[in-house]
């Protein structure tokens, strides 16, 4: 690599006034045609193209990204890693990415602060225990770490969590998944647009997807904001901007886009060392490396592109965290932001080949696609460059809506991630 | 948060005495036995999801209970208008067509 | 008293009310009025903190909302917070804070030490190493996090209280500044329902800083007092003070924190007044005189302590008689902060002027500084500040007049402040939360809103641009009056004259520079909070972090507790000049709430601790509490879970339960089941569509089970319908689902058959429902009612009757959750409580026992019985649940879900399936949630057949029952398979699901 | 058969307010009591429809209000919930009288009337700063309810109807299973304004008042 990051090449470059660092990743004119051209410039489409050129040796890449790249949902969610999911199907997929995560950095050689501080969650009614069990113990079949907590062992890992019996949902227990944890988000895409640019792929920035140039039933390229670029393969990746993308090339998606909302706190010294999610109580909320607590809110009942959502949704995380934690109750919220979840019926992903030969689209995955993120891009990339799903993909393919053979994880999906 | 004319009360309230109830005029198929997978498949879950003006339906749950369409532009989050299910129908079929 | 503390005739403090406070332990002295920022000036105290990376020192910098550095902790114990900025911290008796920073010590900080090191350790730092070996990074960042960070969160739960308060308002007027005053004047005047809002202790704005100030041929302070009488003589106008209007949401909803008792000292605050309260404004119109904040330029070592803004200087001196230094420099590029020098040099300090305009400002304002004794330089900079934990003065070069590039050294000035003035900065955050963008203005300087605002917000005053005062008001005045017009009044009333002298241009100067490349030179920085330095956001464009968004990113910039209201301008300029486009195409990033920070508790209000969430309540339950129920939570119902005796464990209890129901008789409550009244003459043709079995041939007085399925074909709730008349049905749902079923039932009215002629009304509390359970609940029911023929060929299974038990009217349902001969009694819920003591009485020779959820699992369990949410989990058809006796296949109507059945997928015989389970040791009950295997295999990924969804020890059966759900499971009967939970292995074998009383005996006794 | 002595419980007997109860003053800027054991009839159909209307109206003798209005009379207050749903409110005693009417009026009609007399309970809030009590709980635009006015909303996390009848103060009509909340939510946001439980003021011309001594336990149904 060019460009080598480490500690020595810290030291080369602050002897130079760090005059001498190059662009991480490179800005090209777009050529007029590639073997593939992937739409969205998040984490998902990034990390495809990445594995494409790493894994397949399909080089020939453009990555199209109507805004800044990792603008989207990547820049915007909470930055939870977790892989203790409910269904095989997802259960595999999930901990796939969770394997890469583990050494996305050194493979990536961009610090992602992949940090496995654990995940929790929480458990408020005897329901919740059962789901709770079950979860584990598919898990841990699956090959999966994962525990059930009793509350006294909750409070020995999070001191200033109420798990009295006056709460208006008591901590009855929870599921904690050790290896679960947090990831810096911006870094992952950053990340994975050095390491797809060093292979050769080309990140074109402002440059929005207009039209789908179709022919005969297969896909020829797409129009955008700067000209007509053609691939005989296109793989979309836009989260919740796949519908609109969908309808150019006359694919129907189940999805609706919905406002998600998330605040964080001002930055304070570690008060909280685990990530801990509630669906019951509607929260979730880990630090940051920085001292903020991360709180994720509530999903907006609306459909909506605004990237912003209405204010009692925060308002009602805000009681829910304090019903968790009664002494953040003096904590300040620092600043707020919404993101557009593209969420499915059965709260799992979409990723499939289309009607159309050649289009490709990776979508759908609501709250959780931060975590999914090396794992979605491999089985994308293979997906494409195989015009076959990868083992670990081909139950999230689109005709499960039409033979029912949904993988329904909204018990682990939640609101939260 | 909206403020929403509920066009049963003749009042404009404000978003939490509603609840979203989804994309409006999702035609039921007429024979369901008769639909193909593929058909059915559409009607249960595939969605407009559209970006920009979009009919949706909105129940004024605190309210007077009542379900009613809302024309309402999913990106500026502006609100064209609401009608009850049936005015709004016409109006709805009326834009569909040109 | 200090050198700093002077006294002045526009100072906002009483001198006559000392006050001590403590500051890191030690004691100090300060007055009524002042700010705890202010308080530390007057006492000389400089050091405040650390930096956030490099642990350099760091004092006050601002005078209010824009304050990066002096961030600090306030109080101890229950009452403490957190990262408040001591510029907004106001001063009260006994006040106590500590400084947040610096390891081991504020004077002694290791990170200050690393920090000289600080260019090994440039943006992207942590992103570039630390990544091997893997196991090491959770080291590396224990270290990273415990440095990081300012406050501490409190431990102990909040003693204070939080509420909301909701406003319909005709006009929200944002900011008590003059503009904001004359717009809430104008529209008081006109009759409109006002409100207006402003952060600071008292109104005013700008003007409590500046003394020169005069509106209407008086002092300003005079014209804005006079403007609050009248708004508070006028009824329709209200003014709230220390209150932040901090978000801007759709249709003009607006949220704004009041501090009400942040002010006084803990032991004086009012137990009944909340300590901050939410104000949720809804307003037709919004006038946003929210003011400009002074940035600071950008030079070496300009984060020293000692080092304000000039904005910070003036206010200090003005409003709380402390001069912040006693030989001072300022820096300036403009004419405004010449009031500034002039004031200092009034006060008595030694001031010397840098402008870095070759011929300085206006002549008069010339004149006036030379008249003052400021000493000034024009055509000079600032290269770099001197001193450590003190500015204890500053290097000068000399600028090119024309071009911004130094031409040659300037003298070295000794001075313990320094202040300086880039210009002011819009306040357009509120303007901009709800998708609104100011535009660059190349001649302010600033990036404003455009005077016209936006569909229902008008913009007034410096918001746009306007810095002098007397084009703000004209400007305030001209938009307020055309919004006036909007609502059909008009105003007879004049603008306030303020006459803006002549000023000379600014000079456009964001980076000073020092005669040295970027980056080689002492570090100028742009944030302070997160040290962003200039050379830093030069190297994030190097990078291709090219995207604003990115450069703030890589570089943190703006990302601190300030949000860069002070660094943001300075930082979008040096990037532009990176990338070497107009500040304009470089563009700003979003503003998102909160504009300052707002409490958790605040935003939360009363939706804490006994109301975060309702817990509903049934009539009986002072009976249930009386017996010494414990509750389980289901929805927001409390249910009795089950009534322990003496010592007993809930095992013992239950069993005890369930053995006293099966053996002789039981009473449970089942009044949280929803109930819905369903009438109409096409109710029938209702429910065939809406159940997945069939009603055409219910007669009155009898009772039906019935399945709903959503759409997709799966199981969503399930209940007993009695049929009351050919047009009049009772249903029940479960009791979590109540809300949803009536809503479902409503939406598929009004939107798919609005033809069908029934209507739905939740009966769900009027009803309360007494279930009399087991071989004695006739005998039981036998001495409370005499109009109900209770005999077993009259009153059958699945009947109804109407009738009065104990002298109440009742409905009385004779069907079974548990298999037993069973009554459930449903009268007013008003007799609720009455009902259930009759029954306890008139049972109580039988031993009645009440029982709770526990053993109502453990009964209907026995009896296969499945519950929706427990046994199935939205993936579950009826078929699936072996019950296909409850699909009407025939009915003409395709009901809800029926057409997803048939799918490939929804009709393979191999889907999971309920099955019992028995275990081969009778006595292991096996844990729901265990995964079922087909064999002893638990390899991973290994082969899960199904999982237990229910499992109890049966003490009527005298061994553990389970139910589950199997693959391709109706057809394993007798099979043997392996249930595994945490690591153990029970073999068990496949049963029917009924496990007492398969043909029915008991319930039709 | 025993002689069985049925007896009543309002929605929040457990709080037992009678014992609470204080004279009404000045002092007390929010004043709560519970009007217990009132009768509730929720009528439905549609009330655009004149023949139904009609049928409403005899068999009440109340006039059908408008939207978000409520008309009284003798027999209670109709209040306006929905174009095809009014409640009425009325003494306990009257009920089955009443439904009975509504059966033999509504005969042929597509309408019905549905007893919720157990279901519901009413909180008459007054004092003078009842309306900001009102603007603590709820995001209706409370200042703008005047005389006559019904107002269906959200307060906290429950529903609840408010009824104007005069300045003095407001009538809450909340469901039984969330009267304890709302009750403690009140009672939460009162705190500053010297909270009382106060006894109900006599009825003069409120005709929700009045059906509270119309209710009084001499009143009460006697048991089938």
């Amino acid at each position: 690599m060019a460009n080598r990051y480490s500690l020595w090449s810290l030291l080369k470059n602050g002897l130079k006034h760090n005059e001498s660092w190059q662009p991480a990743w490179r800005s090209p004119q777009a050529k007029p045609r590639y073997d593939v051209i992937i739409v969205g410039g998040g984490g998902h489409g990034l990390a495809t193209a990445y594995y494409l050129a790493k894994n397949h040796g399909v080089k020939n890449v453009a990555v199209l990204e109507k805004g800044y790249l990792g603008g989207g949902n990547t820049a915007r969610n909470t930055t939870i890693v977790r892989s203790n999911y409910l269904w095989d199907e997802a259960a595999q997929l999930y901990e796939h990415a969770m394997k890469l995560w583990e050494g996305l950095s050194l493979d990536l050689n961009f610090n992602v602060m992949f940090s496995q501080r654990g995940v929790m969650n929480l458990g408020h009614t005897l329901q919740d225990m059962r789901d709770i069990e079950r979860r584990v113990n598919a898990n841990n079949l699956n090959g999966i770490d994962g525990v059930v907590l009793s509350p006294k062992e909750i409070q020995d890992i999070v001191p200033l969590m109420d798990i009295s019996a006056k709460t208006r949902y008591p901590v009855m227990g929870a599921s904690y998944q050790p290896r679960g944890g947090v990831a810096r988000h911006d870094a992952v895409a950053w990340g994975f647009a050095r390491g797809a640019s060093e292979l050769g792929v080309d990140i074109i920035e402002q440059c929005e997807v207009i039209d789908m140039i179709i022919e005969d039933g297969r896909i020829k390229g797409v129009k955008t904001t700067k000209g007509d670029i053609f691939a005989d393969r296109v793989g979309c990746v836009a989260a919740g901007n796949s519908t609109p993308l969908a309808k150019m090339a006359g694919v129907r998606l189940p999805l609706e886009s919905h406002p998600l909302q998330a605040f964080v706190s001002e930055s304070m010294k570690p008060c909280l060392d685990t990530v801990v999610m509630s669906n019951a109580v509607h929260g979730y909320v880990s630090q940051s490396d920085k001292g903020e607590l991360v709180i994720g809110a509530g999903i907006d009942s609306y459909l909506g592109y605004g990237q912003r959502g209405s204010p009692h949704v925060i308002e009602h995380t805000a009681a829910a965290i304090i019903e968790l934690f009664p002494s953040f109750s003096r904590v300040r919220m620092n600043r707020q932001w919404g993101g557009i979840v593209d969420v499915a019926p059965d709260a799992c992903p979409i990723i499939s080949k289309t009607k159309v030969k050649g289009l490709y689209f990776n979508c759908g995955w609501g709250t959780g696609g931060f975590k999914a993120t090396p794992g979605s891009g491999y089985v994308f990339a293979h997906t494409i460059a195989n015009d076959e799903a990868h083992p670990l993909n081909k139950a999230f393919a689109l005709d499960r809506f039409n033979t029912g053979h949904l993988i329904d994880e909204h018990g682990a999906a939640g609101v939260a991630h | 948060m909206f403020q929403i004319h509920c066009p049963h009360c003749g009042a404009t309230r404000e978003e939490e005495e509603f609840s979203y109830a989804g994309e409006a005029y999702i035609p039921r198929p007429a024979n369901p036995e008769e639909a193909t997978e593929a058909e059915w498949g559409d009607y249960l879950f595939m969605r407009k999801n559209t970006r920009g003006w979009f009919w949706e339906q909105w129940q004024h749950t605190a309210g007077c209970r009542k379900v009613f369409a809302v024309k309402r532009n999913t990106v500026s989050y502006e609100i064209a208008g609401t009608w009850t299910l049936a005015a709004g129908k016409e109006l709805y079929l009326k834009e569909s067509e040109a | 008293m200090s050198a700093y503390r002077v006294h002045r005739s526009s100072q906002r403090i009483n001198e006559k009310a000392p006050l001590t406070f403590r500051f890191d332990g030690k004691k100090y002295q300060a007055f009524a009025g002042d700010t705890l920022a202010s308080a530390l000036i007057a006492n000389g105290v400089k050091l405040i903190g650390r930096s956030f990376k490099y642990g350099r020192p760091r004092g006050i910098v601002g005078h209010g909302a824009e304050e990066p550095n002096a961030l600090i902790q306030l109080e101890t114990g229950a009452h403490t917070v957190p990262d408040l900025k001591a510029t907004q911290v106001e001063m009260y008796e006994g006040l106590s804070a500590t400084t947040t920073t610096g390891f081991p010590s504020l004077n002694f900080d290791l990170k200050g030490l690393a920090g000289q090191f600080s260019r090994f350790m440039p943006p992207g730092f942590y992103y570039k190493t630390f990544m091997g070996p893997a196991k090491a990074w959770p080291f590396y960042e224990e270290i990273i996090r415990k440095a990081a960070g300012y406050g501490r969160a409190p431990v102990d739960p909040d003693p204070e209280f939080y509420d909301h308060l909701h406003h319909h308002v005709d006009v929200l007027v944002v900011g008590g500044g003059a503009c904001g005053l004359w717009a809430a004047t104008l529209a008081g005047r006109a009759g409109l329902k006002t409100l207006l809002v402003d952060e600071q202790s008292e109104a005013g704005g700008w003007m409590l800083s500046d003394a020169r100030a005069v509106i209407d041929g008086k002092p300003a302070m005079k014209w804005v007092s006079e403007r609050l009488a009248e708004l508070k003589s006028l009824s329709n106008v209200t003014v709230l003070t220390r209150t932040t209007a901090f978000a801007h949401h759709e249709q003009n909803l607006v949220q704004a924190v009041e501090l009400v008792q942040d002010h006084l000292p803990i032991a004086q605050r009012v137990a009944t007044l909340p300590r901050q309260r939410l104000h949720k404004i809804r307003a037709h119109h919004v006038v946003l005189a929210t003011g400009a904040i002074e940035r600071p330029l950008v030079y070496g070592n300009n984060d020293r302590p000692g080092v304000l803004t000039a904005a910070a200087g003036q206010t200090y001196l003005n409003r709380y008689g402390v001069a912040v230094g006693r030989k001072v420099l300022l820096l300036t590029h403009n004419d405004a902060s010449y009031d500034t020098a002039l004031d200092l040099a009034e006060a008595g300090s030694r001031v010397t002027l840098i402008d870095t305009r070759q011929r300085g400002a206006a002549a008069w304002r010339l004149d006036a500084a030379k008249k003052a004794g400021v000493e000034l330089l024009l055509g000079y900079g600032i290269a770099e500040v001197q001193g450590g934990k003190a500015a204890s003065g500053a290097k000068l070069v000399k600028l090119d007049p024309h071009c911004l590039t130094v031409t040659g050294k300037g003298p070295t000035l000794s001075a313990d402040a320094i202040l300086s003035s880039g210009g002011l900065t819009s306040t357009v955050h509120l303007f901009c939360h709800n998708n609104g963008r100011p535009y660059w203005n190349e001649e302010r300087l600033s990036f404003v809103t455009p005077d016209e605002g936006r569909q229902g917000i008008s913009v007034a005053g410096a918001i746009t641009g306007r810095w002098g005062l007397g084009e703000a008001l004209a400007q305030t005045h001209a938009s307020v009056s055309a919004m006036l017009i909007g609502f059909g009044r008009t105003s007879s009333s004049t603008c306030p004259v303020s006459e803006d002298k002549d000023i000379q241009p600014t000079r456009r100067v964001f980076r000073v520079p020092d005669g040295k490349p970027e980056g080689h030179g002492a570090k100028a920085l742009v944030d302070f909070q997160n040290d962003v330095a200039a050379a830093d956001i030069h190297l994030a464009v190097r990078e291709n972090y090219r995207s604003i968004e990115h450069v703030k990113r890589y570089t943190a910039l703006g990302f601190g507790t300030d949000q860069g209201k002070l660094s943001n301008v300075n930082g979008f300029a040096i990037a532009a000049e990176a990338l070497g486009m107009p500040i304009s195409q470089v563009g700003t990033t979003t503003y998102r709430p909160a504009y300052t920070p707002v409490t958790f508790g605040a935003l939360a209000g009363s939706h804490v601790g006994d109301t975060f969430d309702p817990r509903r309540y049934t009539a009986m339950q002072s009976s249930h509490v009386a017996r010494g129920a414990l509750f389980e939570t289901v929805g927001q119902w409390m249910r009795p879970w089950y009534f322990p005796k003496g010592n007993e464990t809930m095992h013992q209890a239950v069993d005890r339960e369930c053995l006293a129901t099966r053996n002789s008789v039981g009473v449970m409550d089942a009044s949280t089941l929803g109930k819905i009244d369903i009438k109409g003459p096409d109710a029938r043709e209702f429910l065939n569509r809406i159940y997945s079995n069939a009603w055409t041939k219910l007669d009155p007085g009898k009772c039906r089970y019935g399945l709903m399925l959503d759409e997709n074909g799966m199981v969503m709730d399930d209940g007993v319908t009695a049929c009351i008349a050919d047009d009049h049905f009772y249903m029940t749902t479960t009791t979590g689902g109540a809300a949803r079923v009536l809503n479902w039932l409503e939406r598929w009215h009004q939107t798919e058959w609005p033809e069908l002629k029934v209507r739905f009304t939740s009966v769900t509390d009027h009803w309360s429902t007494t279930a009399v359970v087991g071989p004695k609940s006739r005998a039981v029911l036998q001495k409370l009612s005499s109009d109900i023929d209770l005999s077993a060929d009259t009153f059958k299974f699945m009947d109804w009757r109407e009738g009065t038990v104990a002298g109440v009217p009742a409905r009385v349902c004779r069907i079974s959750f548990s298999g037993e001969l069973a009554y459930e009694i449903n009268v007013d819920a008003c007799y609720g409580h009455y009902i259930w003591e009759q029954v306890m009485e008139a049972g109580k020779e039988f031993g009645i026992t009440p029982y709770g959820t526990e053993t109502m699992h453990v009964l209907r369990a026995e009896k296969g019985f499945i519950i929706v949410g427990q046994d199935t989990d939205g993936s579950m058809s009826p078929i699936d649940l072996n019950m296909a006796w409850a699909v009407g296949m025939k009915k003409p109507f395709s009901f809800l879900g029926k057409r997803s059945l048939s799918r490939s997928d929804t009709s393979r015989s191999d889907r999971k399936q309920l099955v019992g389970l028995y275990t081969e040791d009778p006595k292991v009950v096996l844990a729901e949630g265990a995964q079922i295997l087909s064999s002893r295999n638990t390899q991973a990924p290994a082969d899960m057949q199904g999982h237990v969804t229910s499992s109890y020890h049966s003490a009527f059966l005298g061994r553990s029952i389970a139910m589950a759900v199997l693959k391709g499971g109706l057809k394993r009967e007798g099979d043997t398979v392996y249930v595994w939970a945490h690591g153990k292995m029970h073999p068990a074998k496949v049963v029917s699901s009924v496990f007492v009383d398969q043909e029915g005996v008991r319930q039709h006794a | 058969m025993p002689n069985f002595q049925p007896y009543l419980q309002s929605p929040l007997v457990n709080f037992n307010l009678p014992a609470l109860t204080v004279p009404a003053d000045a002092s007390q800027k929010v004043r709560a009591n519970e009007l217990p054991l009132l009768g509730y009839i929720v009528l439905r159909g549609d009330l655009s429809d004149a023949a139904v209307a009609q049928a409403i109206s005899q068999a009440t003798g109340l006039a059908v209000p408008a939207a978000s209005r409520f008309s009284s009379g003798e027999a209670g207050v109709l209040i306006w919930q929905s174009p095809d749903e009014c409640l009425l409110i009325t003494a306990r005693a009257a009920v089955p009288a009443l439904l009975a009417a509504c059966g033999k009026h509504f005969d042929g009609l597509f309408a019905q009337a549905v007893d919720n007399s157990g279901g519901l309970t009413t909180v008459y809030l007054s004092g003078v700063e009842h309306v900001t009590l009102l603007r603590h709980l709820g995001v209706y635009d409370f200042e703008s309810i005047e005389a006559g006015d019904a107002a269906s909303t959200v307060l906290g996390k429950a529903g609840g109807l408010v009824c104007r009848v005069d300045g003095d103060g407001v009538f809450l009509v909340i469901r039984r299973s969330f009267a304890d909340y709302l009750w403690l939510l009140i009672t939460k946001a009162a705190i500053p304004y010297r909270f009382a439980v106060a006894k109900l003021p006599s009825a003069g011309k409120s005709p929700f008042l009045r059906l509270v001594d119309a209710g009084s336990p001499s009143k009460r149904p006697v048991a089938a």
